[in-house]
């Protein structure tokens, strides 16, 4: 998650001056240790700098997962902050774990859409899964019951032999894990080409419902309050995940595979029923879900948030194996998972609900107004850090950019001339054109039954359960090739696509979330591709009143130097009364049809 | 009538009876947690509702099949008391043995959600009183079990005992094995158990309540049990 | 000890899974593949020590749970 | 011949299918289960008759196909 407040970043220090002859590393630390964990020669400066001493390994492994790209948001926060996320009905824009936005009745709608690009590509089914439990985390810590999903997808070329592979075991993971938990999956999008031959991408959005009056944040309050740590154990999962997500692939990567999470819905069902539970008590002062870099991302965010310190006793976190350390319990992904501090003489009480659903309940620490985390082990410190250098401070780049010369039109001298009712067919036959259902019919978007318009429209529409004449309207769109040709009028174009399909289902359109998938950001030329989509994606905002209100970003999606199309993946909301809700079937026969538009 | 719903962990379509069994005019149903051992007092009707009771692990309908509360609904099925169970409860239903056969992973093993046609097989039961007999109907399905299969003695029984209540149909009302969404055998989409009482079925009537959101083929049968219940 | 329990479907139940990795299989361009059968393990750690009281107790796992008689089959299989 | 292989999820590897299954035999009162792991057993109609092709055979198969190496591992038995 992305946020603009407090932006304090830590100075990098620039070029060869700062790399001392004798940089100091603690035992068993050398300098391949710390390329292995992503830092570069600077940013191990600004550690040193910011510890006072060298960090042992444990402490390297958190610098390592916060300062990573898909953690620290170090090359893209500089032009997040550019867009617009205010407007009236905006509750909380970027920063929370999913944006929120007043829909009248005293609801409010709470969403967000994340990738999970690369564990999809080495795992389909399990990645895709682990995306879907991950966005559906991000929506109901905030005390929403998730209503819908959507997913834009994008594989390689259908010939290319993998990408059968790939398509079958992507929209069979997002079914799986869905389906399970009960969410109706009402929309998407799905793209062929062959620039995502190496890198597919699976960006999964995960729309829910609150009242206004109950909504929970991250932020910790109340030193001395006890933290507790819900949902399943950890195990040994995706250790170096968040880093692996923000590192290109190359031929050799395939090989380290670390271990992919193995997604378990059924758990993930019986968190959302008993968070929701809990929520409905007065129990909770703050609740975080455990994505990627799971404990230690939750803690320093919730820690930071709320100007705090945290002690944690990492002996208490409930473990699925033996013989795990603090650095794995810290680094762990294994899904599932949540953080939260509670009153003070409210364990009883949440306890009771946790184990009525099964899942594990451990208070493992506590707050403390030191600033600093402090991570215990049997009652010996194993790690001491600072909280705010690392979360809320965390480096910011100012990357070189090329901005993207748009392309010619195409000249269409030397194109063939074929029959009108020849161009129709190949359109409606070609992989980008051809209907969908096949992948839609493996989701249940009937679960719930207020599904008034099912996948296959312009917008799925979803009655409001506790509003029940009004209706969310939601849809995902992004034409890559729009963007590559031209990143500020492909931003435009997507947010705008967005905004026509929910207004063509009658809704009025309120916000956005975006996810950003692009190359190598280190490359001029990419950061101007993406550059040039946030400018486009701002301008539309602006012209249209329809502000961020939250996003991802997933860079690095490159094979063998070669990126994938930069695809800026836009979710849009829109409210709509449900007299006023319209489909795009044609409804009698003799009735005109016209042509709107420029 | 008064309608328990049962709730297991992963079960996730009872909202959806709830809102069925009220739309149709009934009272709003009670939820009774799967360790409880008894249904609440006066229970007319027990709704084994959809979803993924434990996750569908081993195998769906298992481990929920052999949950403390199926025995209360075993002893209130044997006093004739009605059941009935939607598409992982009709899997419950049969694993527990109150319904005989099996349902397992659908031909295609991919999950199916969509409007399918079914051919009415039988209009004598609490449940199906609200149709006829050979009436071609709409509803959806969304599952990936739902492959209905038995030994053939209990076929002929189920056949020749008029037990089965729907199967699945072609877009003109035809029944047949190429045409079966999901492989069933004999196309067999709902049966009844001997005494009649205990209906399951995979497709969800109560997905079908509504105009406009999957159409009304659901309503009758939940018309049809508060007419038979109250 | 250690008890692995495999079911099967029994014979003539029709076997969706094995059915499609045969096609697939052949899909792949594998020749000579026949019937095919998916089958589950599972694998036990028992606290009991007498191979024979751990058989009767897989036994009765088998019969409550991990076997649907209608359609399946099992086996028993036990290990230090 | 007959060849019948054996996939489970790699040590380590979340199995929440078998902790279900501990789980329920909990439930119904079977004491001393411990860790319990799911797994696949998939038996294969062969027409090669030589054992050491069929077990080349049934390894690109299981590469290729039946097991997925990110997470699980396989085991190959041969039968006449
Ligand atoms: N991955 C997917 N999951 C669910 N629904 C999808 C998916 N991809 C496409 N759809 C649905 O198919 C329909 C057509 O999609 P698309 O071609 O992107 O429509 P449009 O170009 O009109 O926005 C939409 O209703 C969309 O929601």
């Amino acid at each position: 998650m992305w946020r603009h407040r407090r932006p304090a970043p830590v100075q990098i220090p620039s070029g060869d001056a700062v790399v001392s002859k004798t940089v100091p590393y603690a035992e068993g630390i050398d300098a391949n240790v710390v390329r292995d964990h992503g830092l570069s020669e600077s940013e191990y400066e600004t550690v040193l700098s910011i510890m006072g001493r060298a960090p042992n390994l444990l402490e390297l492994g958190i610098f390592s997962v916060m300062w990573s790209e898909h953690c620290s948001y170090k090359s893209s926060k500089k032009w997040l902050k550019t867009l617009p996320t205010q407007a009236p009905w905006v509750v909380h824009g970027p920063g929370e774990n999913a944006g929120v936005i007043d829909i009248g009745d005293d609801l409010v709608a709470v969403f967000k859409m994340e990738s999970h690009n690369h564990p999809s590509y080495i795992e389909p089914y399990q990645g895709a899964a682990t995306g879907v439990g991950g966005i559906l985390r991000d929506v109901f810590t905030m005390g929403a019951r998730p209503v819908a999903n959507l997913n834009a997808l994008r594989f390689g070329a259908p010939e290319d032999p993998n990408t059968r592979h790939l398509v079958s075991g992507v929209v069979s993971g997002i079914g799986g894990y869905g389906n399970c938990v009960g969410v109706p999956c009402v929309g998407g999008e799905v793209n062929f080409h062959p620039g995502y031959n190496g890198n597919i991408l699976v960006n999964a959005m995960t729309v829910g419902v609150a009242k206004r009056d109950r909504i929970f944040l991250s932020a910790a309050a109340g030193v001395g309050n006890p933290v507790v740590y819900v949902g399943s154990r950890t195990g040994r999962d995706g250790i170096h995940g968040a880093t692996m997500a923000s590192t290109e692939f190359n031929e050799g990567s395939e090989e380290k595979r670390p271990t992919v999470q193995v997604g378990d819905p059924f758990t993930e069902k019986l968190l959302i029923e008993a968070c929701l539970e809990l929520m409905a008590t007065d129990a909770i002062v703050s609740i975080q879900d455990m994505g990627a870099a799971g404990l230690t991302s939750s803690s320093f965010e919730m820690a930071s948030k709320g100007g705090l310190g945290v002690v944690l006793d990492l002996e208490r976190v409930p473990m699925r194996e033996d013989g795990m350390n603090p650095y794995e319990l810290m680094l762990s992904e294994s899904q599932e998972r949540m953080l939260m501090v509670l009153k003070p003489g409210r364990e009883d009480l949440a306890r009771s609900i946790f184990e009525k659903w099964e899942l594990e309940f451990a208070i493992i620490g506590h707050l403390t107004d030191t600033g600093r985390m402090e991570l215990r082990w049997h009652g010996e410190t194993v790690g001491d850090l600072p909280i705010d250098p690392l979360a809320q401070a965390s480096p910011e780049y100012d990357r070189p950019w090329q901005p993207t010369v748009p392309a010619r039109p195409a000249s269409m001298a030397g194109v063939d001339s074929i029959t009108w009712q020849e161009a129709l067919l190949k359109l409606l036959s070609s992989p980008d054109g051809a209907s969908r259902r096949w992948i839609w019919e493996q989701y249940d978007y009937l679960v719930g039954g207020n599904t008034m318009q099912r996948p296959g429209g312009d917008a799925a529409v979803v009655r409001l359960e506790d509003a029940p004449s009004k209706a969310l309207a939601m849809t995902a769109d992004c034409t890559p090739r729009y963007v590559e040709a031209d990143p500020v009028m492909g931003g435009r174009q997507a947010v705008a696509e967005v905004w026509r399909n929910l207004t063509a289902v009658g809704a009025v359109p309120l916000a956005i979330t975006d996810n950003m998938n692009f190359g190598n950001p280190e490359k001029p030329r990419i950061m101007g591709q993406f550059v040039g989509a946030c400018q486009g994606i701002r301008d539309a905002c602006l012209a249209l009143d329809f502000p961020v209100v939250s996003g991802n970003v997933s860079l690095y999606n490159e094979t063998n130097n070669q990126a994938i199309p930069p695809t800026p993946a836009i979710g849009g909301v829109g409210i709509v009364s449900c007299d006023k809700v319209v489909d795009l079937a044609f409804k009698a026969e003799g009735q005109p049809v016209l042509l709107l538009g420029a | 009538m008064k309608t328990a719903i049962l709730l297991f962990p992963g079960t996730n379509r009872e909202q959806d009876i709830i809102k069925a069994v009220t739309v149709a005019g009934g009272k709003r149903p009670s939820v009774v947690w799967h360790r409880d051992t008894a249904l609440p007092e006066g229970t007319d009707l027990v709704v084994v509702a959809g979803g993924y009771s434990y996750g569908d692990y081993l195998r769906p309908g298992a481990m929920a099949a052999r949950s403390p509360v199926l025995n209360a609904v075993r002893t209130f099925a044997a006093d004739g008391g009605c059941v009935l169970g939607v598409c992982n409860g009709f899997q419950i239903l049969t694993e527990a043995g109150i319904l005989p056969g099996a349902l397992v992973r659908n031909r295609g093993l991919q999950f199916i959600c969509r409007d399918v046609n079914l051919v009415v097989g039988t209009e004598k039961s609490p449940f199906t009183g609200g149709y006829r007999k050979g009436q071609k109907i709409r509803l959806p399905v969304a599952h990936q079990d739902g492959n209905y299969t038995a030994d053939a003695e209990t076929l002929k029984r189920l056949e020749d005992e008029d037990r089965i209540a729907f199967r699945y149909a072609d877009a003109n009302g035809v029944v047949s094995d190429e045409t079966c969404l999901n492989g069933s055998l004999r196309s067999i989409a709902g049966v009844l158990s001997e005494n009649r009482r205990v209906l399951g079925l995979m497709p969800h009537p109560e997905n079908s309540i509504e105009a406009g959101f999957g159409g009304t083929d659901g309503l009758p049968l939940f018309k049809s049990l508060l007419e038979t219940l109250s | 000890m250690k008890a692995k329990v495999t079911i099967s479907f029994k014979p003539g139940v029709l076997d969706p899974q094995g059915r499609a990795i045969s096609h697939a299989l052949a899909g792949l361009g594998f020749e000579g593949v026949g019937d095919v059968r998916q089958g589950k393990v599972i694998e036990l750690d028992l606290a009991e020590t007498d191979a024979a009281k751990a058989r009767e107790q897989v036994e009765a796992m088998c019969q409550a749970l991990l076997a649907n008689p209608v359609i399946e089959t099992y086996a028993i299989e036990l290990a230090k």
